[in-house]
């Protein structure tokens, strides 16, 4: 018990965390302190290209196995599965209609890349290691959801506007720029190896978790922003479910993982993403296939709920959740 | 310097539907459009602003399009029949332009 | 496509006091702006420009308002009457649109 | 709120020769002018887009100058000869301002 | 003096220094050489946060004492104070009209963050420490200036417009983004203490004097453009105030500093914030609540007179000043 | 053979040669993947002070000789007559029209920044140093070979528009921003020597590939979008002067180089210099001066065709031509 509060307070006051509570806490009280959005989109693809580089060269470095065929596998089917989770729960807690149900659904069996890094900070601040070809489950479980929440909000007689003319959004799936830089630096840092890291750890290694600072800093005040905006479509059928699901697909992901024979950090990990909620590819697609769903609801779920939740608890559980399957 | 009649058309659209509305632009045959960056703004569905976000899917965009006259309902039929009809501002309004040909 | 006449509002405004015209627009019930970045510019007080700029002290924005004719006169006194009258560039124009009901 | 005519002259210029604009804008005794950034565009040349450009080379901007009604004229003819011609769109448009002695 | 004179060549033939006269000189000469705005506000972002986090690290390093409260009451008390002084310089020395001239001596009592870099550069160069509290000092001598000016100015007769809309820019005052980031920074600091330092210490220490001379360089090319711009507004008189306050401003913050019993360091650095003059959030808060002030008077003045004078002489002299009072 | 075949594949197995691969790949499939503007230009900023200073420093430390004199003559003299060659080649390969043949002529005549610093790169990753003076013979070769690109375009009867308005781009040429940062740069590099150098190195050196990388992701997104949308302007006669071109030009620097003495390294980095097409300096420049060209021709020439070539191929075949002519 003991363990678990130190691992929960070194979670809680590390300065990424603190960064983001700062970020937070100054768009709540209306500070007009902003970042670009140019260095917003700067430091995601920082990020993004960091972590996919370090996943290749680990990858690089220890060979691969059948496990990843199995990882990737489990994750396409995670992604695609959560969903119909997600909205039948958000239909039992919150009585959301169909369409924004299927929207919100659909973030959820997506995954947030940011949430993994930091959870993947904390394993790295334990001492913990996880397989380096997670990167590449994350990239593919981020597209899958979109479907399943395209077919959830079909079912319910809502395809786009009337004329149909919203349709399937698969260019904006497929090529989604986030999904193919993470897979790109992954290969890159595959093809280079720990020589090729080597030249550029200057860059995408030491410096790495102060620029997550920042970064966080920035969704801090994105998402303050958010719930300042529209905390009133927040109604407490909806922000329980930002907190319940998490933890139910947390559980789902960490036994999938532990199913594969993922190490410790390995499950901790797959629950982290199964957990996290998108925010960027997943709202880009359903704002153009399903432009009647409400933005305001499902960006402010996941940014404004579910990620401060991973962010300062989801993480630490899911971590715990690990070290109990795998007896780590 | 003689000028002629043509219409201006502004098109407040949200960026992840923006490739949609080019390409019905461009099938509708007109001959050029410029786009610029909006930065936020208040409507129905509450404010936003592009400040600090990372993702598109709330960012708008605004397209500038300067077209003759006689061209100018053919590409708003083009423009509505692509955009869904809940998202965005489309307005029409006269201008005088230098070389007519061009537009 | 049937299309109704409106007013396009066009406000050019320093930054700092973006916050404030804002209010007064939804005071005064407009149904929604956008609001553009602009990145320089020239008057009587000379040149400037946002390149390189930290403070947002000498930026401007341009605020785009589309209302209905009927509401046009009370939003723009509404902005002057917040706006000091030595700021800023306002601007009133006709315009048509589509759906009346969203202006 | 009284109001009076003005005209709205909306340039739309290649980046590298905005400079030469300004400077045949301020000769020709206007009173003030913006600049508005442009990020993308499509025309008689193809596709453009500013994202990730290094170079101003292909880049846009677009100039919002409102001058009273009696200068207009004398303005676009500025302009004109000093622009080449087969560069930018320039528009004349009507609009209404509510201090007559500020264009 | 042969010690001062290699102190003052130290200082000018810095990088950071070289920087500043790099975009100086590209702006006047007209060069269209740039720097995107997203980036000149990422840079200020970073050093915000970076000196807040160092100010707080080594208050958790060192702990508190009486002190620190004695020198945040001496730092409003200054900014409130100043401003006061530089209005009657100001109307002595230039004739300027008294609303322009409160606002132009509302900047002269609040302080310029870039110039507490620089100095604080400076001293780790020549090897001098100072207490890391005086970060909280910059922070609470940002506002009250402001509301000195804006009192000087109803004096005169004139608050904001006409109609009394300018009113008072509380908002724009309070919840300043670069109060609440360096705030913010330095509670983060202080939180986590040197353990968490040393987590971000390759993004926030090592990179940071390469960082500041790109700073610079924009901030030299910023006041370039503002000089070429507004050089026939810098009557002399006017010229004369920008370098005779902040050595006034200086030598009365060092005796406040020494005074109240800081360190050497912690003198030059009082010194430096009384001398310097704000160009982020006074000149926002003026444009809302003093619309007839002439921004190209008090944005000249500031960045283009004091800071200069400040970066390459008057640093210098704060410091001697210092070890001239404590004997350090 | 082997020994040619290892550096080959040492190059392209480079992060930055993949991250360039990475970007153009993406762009050429259409994904929506894309760096900010702000960005872009702030990491070749970046790129352009740090190798600037570089070059400096270098020269502080090693000091000048009668070399550098004689160097900077033959970079004019090379960047002068090099487009009279690309005008020749261009008229007998691609039947291209004066005014355009012209115009692309202009590019070949002046150098890309970062084909240079891909050389330096190289030649460090294999131990070979170069000249730190080259960075200011880099500078002066910027520009010369506009005014040539225009005396071409004029003795085929266009100057600019009709009513002669387009007239000399002086101004764009003499104050070009990146030649200003480059030459003041350096400047400072010399100013403040190796000991000023290791104050800001962890900025300007350690990170300076990875950074690197981001850059070439985004030269590959930008050239990749630029094929996509104007591939139907090059005919084969284009795209062969596109490889011809910077192989002669090549070889006439490698040549020129060590006639002047220069070490291995020295003759492959002005060899890559004459080879390289410009992408900033000589498009904005000739947009105003010779409007009537079309942009999407020499741009997707210059960084479509010639820049990937060099940057795969290029480099190394001219580091052969240096160790074949210096025997080193
Ligand atoms: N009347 C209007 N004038 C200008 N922009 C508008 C208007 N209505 C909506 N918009 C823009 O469209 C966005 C979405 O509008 P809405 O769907 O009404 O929330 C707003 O945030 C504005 O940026
Ligand atoms: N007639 C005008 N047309 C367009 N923008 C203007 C005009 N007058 C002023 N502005 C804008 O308002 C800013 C401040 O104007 P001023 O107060 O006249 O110096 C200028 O720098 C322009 O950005
Ligand atoms: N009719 C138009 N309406 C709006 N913008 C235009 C128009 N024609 C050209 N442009 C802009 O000018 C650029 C160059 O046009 P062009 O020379 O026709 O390729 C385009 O990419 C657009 O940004
Ligand atoms: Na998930
Ligand atoms: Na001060
Ligand atoms: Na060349």
């Amino acid at each position: 018990m003991n363990d678990v509060l130190a691992l929960a307070g070194q979670n809680l006051l590390s300065p990424v965390v603190l960064a983001f509570v700062l970020g937070l806490v100054a768009a709540l009280a209306r500070s007009d302190l902003s970042i670009p959005e140019a260095m917003a989109k700067g430091l995601s693809i920082y990020l993004l290209f960091a972590i996919g580089l370090k996943g290749g060269v680990e990858v690089a470095a220890t060979g691969l196995n059948a496990q990843i065929g199995l990882g990737l596998v489990v994750g396409v089917v995670l992604s695609a599965a959560l969903p119909l989770l997600a909205y039948v729960l958000l239909r039992l807690m919150s009585g959301l209609d169909p369409i924004n149900a299927a929207a919100v659904a659909g973030h959820y069996g997506s995954i947030s890349i940011v949430t993994f890094v930091a959870a993947s900070s904390l394993l790295q601040s334990v001492g913990v290691s996880f397989e380096g070809w997670l990167v590449a489950v994350a990239a593919v479980m981020e597209a899958p959801a979109i479907l399943t929440a395209l077919w959830l909000a079909s079912r319910a007689g809502n395809t786009g506007n009337g004329n149909g003319n919203g349709g399937m959004p698969w260019r904006e799936i497929s090529l989604n720029g986030s999904i193919v830089l993470l897979i790109g630096a992954f290969l890159i840092g595959w093809a280079v190896g720990p020589a090729g890291m080597a030249e550029v750890e200057g860059f995408f290694v030491s410096p790495f978790k102060g620029i997550l600072c920042l970064f966080l800093l920035d969704m801090g005040l994105v998402a303050g922003r958010g719930l300042r905006n529209s905390a009133h479509h927040l109604r407490p059928g909806l922000v329980g479910f930002g907190i319940v699901m998490p933890v139910v697909g947390g559980l789902i992901g960490a036994v999938a993982g532990w199913l594969i024979g993922l190490s410790t950090g390995g499950v901790a990990i797959l629950a982290t993403l199964s957990a996290s909620a998108s925010y960027i590819a997943v709202p880009a697609a359903m704002r153009v296939a399903l432009p009647r769903a409400n933005p305001a609801i499902y960006l402010t779920l996941a940014l404004g709920v579910t990620f401060p939740f991973n962010l300062a608890f989801g993480i630490t559980l899911y971590l715990l959740m690990a070290r109990w399957l795998t007896g780590g | 310097m003689e000028t002629h009649r043509a219409k201006r058309i502004e098109i407040m659209i949200e960026t992840p539907a923006l490739r949609r509305v080019r390409r019905a632009l461009e099938n509708a045959g007109v001959r050029g459009y410029s786009i610029l960056p909006v930065e936020g703004g208040y409507g129905r569905t509450g404010s936003w602003s592009s400040e600090g976000e990372v993702s598109i899917a709330s960012d708008m965009d605004m397209i500038w399009c300067i077209v003759a006259e006689e061209r100018a309902e053919a590409v708003v039929d083009a423009v509505f029949s692509v955009v869904d009809r809940q998202i965005g501002v489309v307005t029409i309004s006269d201008c005088e332009v230098v070389r007519r040909e061009r537009f």
